[in-house]
């Protein structure tokens, strides 16, 4: 499914709500705390790994491959290669969510301004950068990141002292570089219906620049459906480097990411299947985690789902 | 067209006793009506007036049934004698379209702007009349041209979106019609139209209800539209009929603070040009926390303290049985629709607008 | 006749505007495909890579290169696999492979759609309530699982553990049809269970929008029963958003064969691109992504035209 | 009706603004276009309101947002204060708008939702930093104030927290606090509630008297815009018919058209019965291709040939009264039921 949620996801806003009274601030359904307090265990472990007790992800500790969960002290087993599942499942995930923060961060610096630009001004300029938007979503966008990170990645022959960049930054700049045009062409759906709204008129009328109405009026507008989109985004790169992982494309061995992880894990599938489950259960339950906070800034700033 | 009321029927097409509807809703719940009786009898029209928030779609809503899912009514509504409220929703489809129809606010939007005009029309009267496809086609080529509609024929292969405001609310009123109902309820059906449309809808309304002898409520904001149209009026202030007369005599003598407020409020084309007009301060009450008492009360310039506690029931006026109003203290003088009831000559006073305290 | 002219132009333009990017995208590449075929360092070796290079035109600048490789595609010929002995025509595998994969998408499409609508149906219908929530629920579960996770969990189960379906490779329709669909089951239901998800969901939200029009309290009103105002009057206002989705999901659901077909062994388009990619072959890459883009572009025409079919306000329009 | 001509315009050092032969056009796709406004001449002497009434679709807001120049007329010149504004550049038009201000219709759509009460208001006194700190603090309370808010309650509060009455009082601060010379306010009352449009009808008379306002009132309710109006002019289909005193045009209209629109408006009077008076047919044509001659002639119960072929010139027939049409009514006569008649059919 890599993509198919962003389709999904392109926002226009909806009319607020006719409240005259002010809503009472509604509570956090107990789903959002369970998100939350997933994605911040996560993301502790993965910022705090190298600080935790815990072993060399990369190095093998067990007496032997396919460790059953729970022996030797090792809570998640040990790997096809001996190594510590529970190490590696925390390492994999702080390279899955580097490499998936890392590119909706480029995604949103230049095609959320993209969008914005190209949304606001509904000039010639405007109009090409839609329609450029719209051309490079033709090329699917698993095999645009594929293409860019055996780019990227250069000549397997080459030299071995040649410059290379670090491949997660490799990968995090091929799922980067891919996301730009859907990021931008949401963002511009979003502006484009913020700039028809008569504040934006009044505020013209006030004798307002165009980068007064952009920043002030309309970003505080767009900035939900951007958030949403973010979480969305984050939750969908953490899919896209799976599959690139599968297809043999993410970071170079020994180094561990949760689609790494399920590659290396599906051919002890009838021995050991835990080797696989783990990184899968971990990559549902952020991917869900992400999904559901979206889904909540969704219905609370009343962004709607519309796809065009 | 009072006085010969009775010379109709002797049983009201429809009675509502104390309906009472609610809404849940996440701030709580929603009193839209609040204990509601009328009778309405046959070729008669009842006009309903109220402001946005008054409850005066919503009852109108209520009396037919058509109700979401959050909605919760009691009382009693008797159609023809037999009750129907919380009836079977198999039951009340019988009713819907065949004995009951509305026409509703927005052609533009009630209309339902994928399906063909022919489709629309013949559609209830396949549901409800046993026709043959070309009965159908002819029934509905027939309704349209009873309404006023050129060309039928080919409007009837069209889209409501290839039509205008006025037409499609032609059409929809013809749809309503359709399967011959007994009882019409119009919701602010010239809201969404021209003045010089209006008034050409309003005038085709009229003349079918009387041509079918048909009992129409017919719901709007401005007391223009029911003044010449409608028999009976029911003025509606937070959910509650606060004061109802026949026509003539509501005008010859508002009661209620309310209704005397709400038409001095009005700008007139008889006033002269910069005629300060008599604003009702603050605006209509949350219908989910409602004050205690009267709930004019915090607004009405006679309110006193009895008003704030304790709610007024519709009272019969002493002179005319058939004037009910709910209010404490009502006025007794007569307000006419005539020039010059505050002119010039007042100091410029900002309109301060109490519901959000302070002082100006 | 204006309609489809103005098509074909937006159609050149994203030809040679995809085209021109993969082409230049592809010259920053710094590894050299004549070192992949030639792999042997000594002097023989550097007069055959000269040699590759000229034969694959590979020093001429990038417009001249493209000039022709846009001058062989639109004959169909789809350029050659880099190889050493002159190279094999790419058309030769791209007409073994592609219906391999449009098949699993059209099954995954048809299977999606056929479970979805009425799904959102139901849900929007009962709003709110239980039954709606259960299917809400479950949608979001199918919308947070990775498309190549649910077949790796299909194998091991189906699979591995009750043995129902083979967990490798692909046979022919032609050649055997239960054998067919016997190996499309983990791949179509791998790539429908988030499609499907996603396409509830978003006609879900739609109909709800639309059960609260006037038209449809309208509808009500002429007496006429539950389901054929759902059907007959709430579907097709609302299922705008879902044609747009399920067209530009293609692409994704082309990336998602591209990891399903590798993770299973199925030789389909996906496989195809996937080696091209990892084996450097640029010039068949081109080609593969342009046919690819074009195939996109086509079909969300398709869908652009499917629209006035289903909102008469569009068709006044655009004709 | 629907004519051309400037008879009705005051001497050119008068008026505060004068627009002459404003035209709007739109595009329409396939090379139609939407003749919104055609050929409209205006003007507005200094602390006077100029109504503007018309039915939907006749380019009376159209003809609003060419005079801020959101976006600029097709051609015609609107000269304010002595400056065509047609002909400025981006940034001289940003200077003059802070003497230019608009009020709209739909108080929910014109503030900014995410945005407080004080960082509304303020908006103009920001852009412009004519005050800062305490000083602008101080003025925009005192300007809530103005407008019957309580600026410690509503300051920190955003629009959704506000009826429609509250927040058209909110853009009526915003307007006025950069203290405009003419203030546009195209359907300001239309969305509100009888009782609350009162309470804005009075603001804005209040207003003008405070500051010396020149105001432009777009409204396609007749009794509202005679009620704040020095002047009316009447629209239809994207020209003038009718122009004059409101207390004359009311009472003795001139033009078809006028005459046809008023007699609609349902009165609050049971005792006239509504099939007493005399209903226009028809409906408003496209303004993509509207009738030649006189825009009214297709739904005019006198319209002839001249109707036709010619456009009628606005004529002087009174003191303060211009009328555009070939065949007006004389003082105190109506348009006959034999007439509308004719017309119908």
């Amino acid at each position: 499914m890599t993509l198919s949620t962003a389709t999904e996801a392109a926002v226009a806003p909806a009319v607020p709500e006719d409240a005259d009274e002010v809503a009472p601030k509604k509570r956090l359904p107990i789903g959002a705390w369970l998100s939350i307090a997933w994605l911040v265990l996560v993301v502790f472990l993965a910022l705090f790994a190298d600080l935790l007790p815990l072993h060399d992800p990369n190095v093998s500790v067990a007496s032997k491959a396919e460790l059953a969960p729970g022996e030797e002290g090792l809570w998640l087993g040990a790997d096809g290669s001996s190594r510590d599942m529970l190490s590696r499942t925390i390492y994999g995930g702080r390279n899955s969510l580097g490499i998936a923060v890392g590119a909706v961060t480029i995604g949103f610096v230049i095609g959320g301004l993209l969008g914005l630009f190209s949304g606001y001004f509904r000039n010639w300029i405007g109009k090409s950068l839609a329609a450029l938007f719209d051309i490079l979503l033709a090329i699917p966008a698993l095999v645009l990141a594929l293409s860019l990170v055996s780019v990227l990645k250069g000549d397997p022959v080459q030299a071995p002292d040649a410059f290379r960049l670090p491949t997660i930054l490799i990968l995090i700049l091929a799922l980067g570089v891919v996301s730009i045009p859907l990021l931008a062409r949401i963002t511009r759906g979003n502006t484009m219906a913020w700039a028809q709204r008569e504040f934006v008129t009044a505020a013209r009328a006030q004798g307002a620049t165009n980068g007064r109405i952009l920043f002030r009026e309309i970003l505080p507008n767009v900035l939900p459906a951007m958030a949403y989109i973010a979480l969305l985004g984050v939750a969908i790169a953490v899919v896209a480097e799976g599959g690139l992982a599968i297809l043999g494309a993410s970071l170079d061995p020994p180094a561990a990411t949760w689609g790494i992880m399920i590659n290396d894990g599906k051919s002890a599938m009838e021995d050991a299947p835990f080797i696989m489950f783990t990184p899968i259960v971990a990559t549902f339950l952020t991917v869900m985690a992400l999904n559901y906070l979206g889904d909540l800034i969704r219905d609370r700033f009343d962004v709607r789902e519309s796809a065009l | 067209m009072s006085e010969n009321q009775t010379d109709h029927a002797n049983q009201p097409v429809l009675e509502v006793r104390d309906l009472v509807t609610q809404f849940s809703s996440e701030r709580g719940t929603v009193n839209a009506v609040r204990g509601v009786s009328f009778d309405l009898y046959r070729g008669r029209t009842l006009g309903v007036v109220g402001e946005s928030g008054s409850g005066k779609s919503v009852l109108s809503r209520s009396v037919m049934g058509l109700m979401p899912g959050n909605a919760t009514r009691t009382g009693s509504v008797r159609f023809e004698g037999s009750e129907v409220l919380n009836a079977s929703p198999k039951v009340m489809r019988s009713y819907w379209g065949q004995k009951m129809s509305m026409v509703f606010q927005d052609p533009m939007t009630a209309l339902n702007p994928v399906l063909r005009i022919e489709r629309q029309i013949t559609e209830s009267l396949h549901e409800h009349i046993d026709m043959s496809k070309a009965q159908a086609k002819d029934t509905a080529l027939a309704l349209l041209t009873s309404v006023g509609i050129p060309e039928p024929a080919r409007r009837m292969r069209q889209y409501p979106h290839e039509m205008s405001g006025g037409m499609r609310q032609r059409i929809m009123i013809a749809i309503a019609l359709a399967c011959g109902p007994r009882m019409l309820f119009a919701d602010e059906p010239t809201t969404a139209l021209d003045v010089t449309v209006q008034a050409q809808i309003l005038d085709l309304l009229q003349s079918m209800q009387r041509d079918r002898e048909m009992s129409m409520i017919l719901v709007t904001h401005d007391l223009g539209v029911v003044a010449g149209r409608a028999d009976d009026i029911a003025v509606m202030y937070a959910g509650r009929i606060v004061e109802k007369a026949p026509a003539e005599r509501l005008f010859a003598g508002m009661r209620h603070p309310y209704t005397q407020a709400l038409m001095r409020s009005i700008p007139k084309l008889e006033m002269p040009s910069h005629t300060r007009l008599d604003a009702i301060a603050g605006r209509p009450p949350d219908l989910v926390n409602l004050p205690e008492g009267c709930s004019f009360a915090p607004r009405c310039p006679n309110a006193q303290e009895k008003c704030l506690v304790d709610d007024p029931a519709l009272t019969a006026d002493d002179d005319h049985a058939d004037h009910v109003f709910a209010c404490h203290f009502p006025v007794n003088e007569v307000v006419v629709a005539a020039p010059g009831i505050r002119v010039d000559g007042q100091p410029p006073r900002i309109a301060h607008d109490p519901s959000l305290g302070g002082s100006a | 006749m204006r309609l489809i002219a103005q098509r074909l132009i937006q159609l050149v333009v994203v030809f040679v505007v995809v085209t021109l990017f993969t082409a230049g995208l592809i010259s920053l590449v710094p590894g050299k495909p004549e070192n992949l075929v030639i792999p042997f360092d000594n002097t023989p070796g550097q007069t055959l890579r000269q040699e590759f290079r000229e034969s694959n035109n590979l020093d001429d600048p990038l417009p001249v290169r493209w000039a022709k490789w846009a001058g062989d595609f639109v004959q169909g010929d789809l350029g050659n696999f880099y190889s050493a002995s002159g190279g094999t025509p790419v058309r030769t595998r791209f007409d073994q492979s592609w219906p391999v994969s449009v098949s699993l998408i059209l099954y995954t499409q048809v299977l999606s759609l056929l479970v979805a609508i009425p799904l959102a149906l139901w849900a929007a219908y009962r709003s709110g309530r239980w039954t709606d929530k259960i299917i809400n629920t479950f949608a979001f579960g199918a919308i947070s699982l990775p498309s190549f996770a649910v077949a790796l969990l299909l194998t091991y189960y189906l699979g591995v553990q009750m043995g129902w379906v083979p967990t490798q490779g692909y046979v022919r329709l032609t050649e055997d049809p239960g054998e067919h669909f016997r190996h499309v089951i983990v791949p179509v239901l791998a790539l429908s269970l988030g499609q499907i998800a996603v396409y509830m969901r978003l006609l879900r939200s739609d109909l709800v929008a639309t059960l609260q029009e006037d038209f449809i309290l309208m509808a009500k009103s002429k007496g006429i029963s539950n389901g054929r105002v759902l059907w007959r009057h709430a579907l097709r206002p609302s299922s705008l958003t879902l044609l747009t989705v399920t067209g530009l999901s293609m692409g994704n659901l082309i990336g998602g064969t591209l990891v399903i077909e590798f993770l299973l062994g199925i030789p389909g388009l996906g496989v195809l691109i996937g080696e091209t990619v990892l084996r450097r072959q640029y010039e068949a890459l081109q080609s593969l992504v342009a046919v690819v883009a074009i195939a996109f572009v086509l079909i969300n025409f398709t869908v652009d035209a499917l629209y006035s079919v289903l909102d008469p306000r569009i068709r006044e329009r655009t004709t | 009706m629907a004519g051309i001509g400037k008879a009705h315009l005051r001497p050119e050092g008068e008026a505060l603004l004068r627009v002459e032969d404003l035209v709007v056009e739109f595009p329409a796709g396939r090379g139609r276009k939407v003749n919104a406004v055609t050929e409209v001449s205006l003007d507005a002497l200094p602390g006077e309101t100029l109504g503007l009434v018309g039915e939907s679709g006749c380019g009376k807001s159209t003809t609003g947002k060419a005079i801020m120049q959101l976006p600029s007329p097709t051609s015609g010149t609107v000269v304010f204060d002595g400056t065509d504004l047609t002909g400025l550049g981006e940034s001289q038009l940003r200077e003059v708008r802070t003497r230019l201000q608009m009020i709209f219709q739909d108080p929910i759509s014109s503030l900014n939702p995410r945005r407080r009460v004080e960082a509304i208001v303020a908006e103009g006194l920001d852009i412009w930093k004519r005050v800062s700190g305490d000083d602008k603090t101080a003025k925009v309370d005192d300007m809530l104030l103005t407008v019957g808010l309580d600026p410690a309650v509503v300051r920190g509060r955003r629009p959704h927290q506000f009826s429609g009455g509250q927040c058209q009082r909110i853009s009526i601060a915003r307007a006025v606090i950069t203290e405009p010379q003419l203030i546009v306010c195209d359907e300001p009352v239309s969305a509100l509630d009888v009782s609350v449009q009162a309470q804005i009808l009075n603001l804005l008379e209040d207003m003008k008297a405070r500051y010396g306002l020149t105001m432009i009132f777009i409204a396609h309710d007749l009794a509202v815009v005679k009620n704040i109006s020095d002047r009316v002019a009447v629209m239809y289909l994207g020209r003038l018919c009718e122009v004059g005193d409101p207390d004359v045009l009311y009472a003795r209209p001139a033009h078809p058209y006028t005459a046809a629109l008023l007699s609609a408006i349902p009165v609050p009077d049971p005792t006239v019965r509504p099939e007493t008076r005399h209903t226009l047919g028809g409906e408003i044509p496209s303004p993509i291709s509207p009738p030649s001659g006189c825009r009214f002639r297709t739904r005019c119960p006198r319209a002839d040939d001249i109707c036709r072929d010619e456009v009628p010139v606005m004529t002087q027939i009174d003191d303060d009264h211009f009328v555009a049409c070939h065949h007006p009514l004389a003082p105190g006569e109506s348009v006959t039921e034999v007439e509308l008649a004719g017309a119908s059919a």
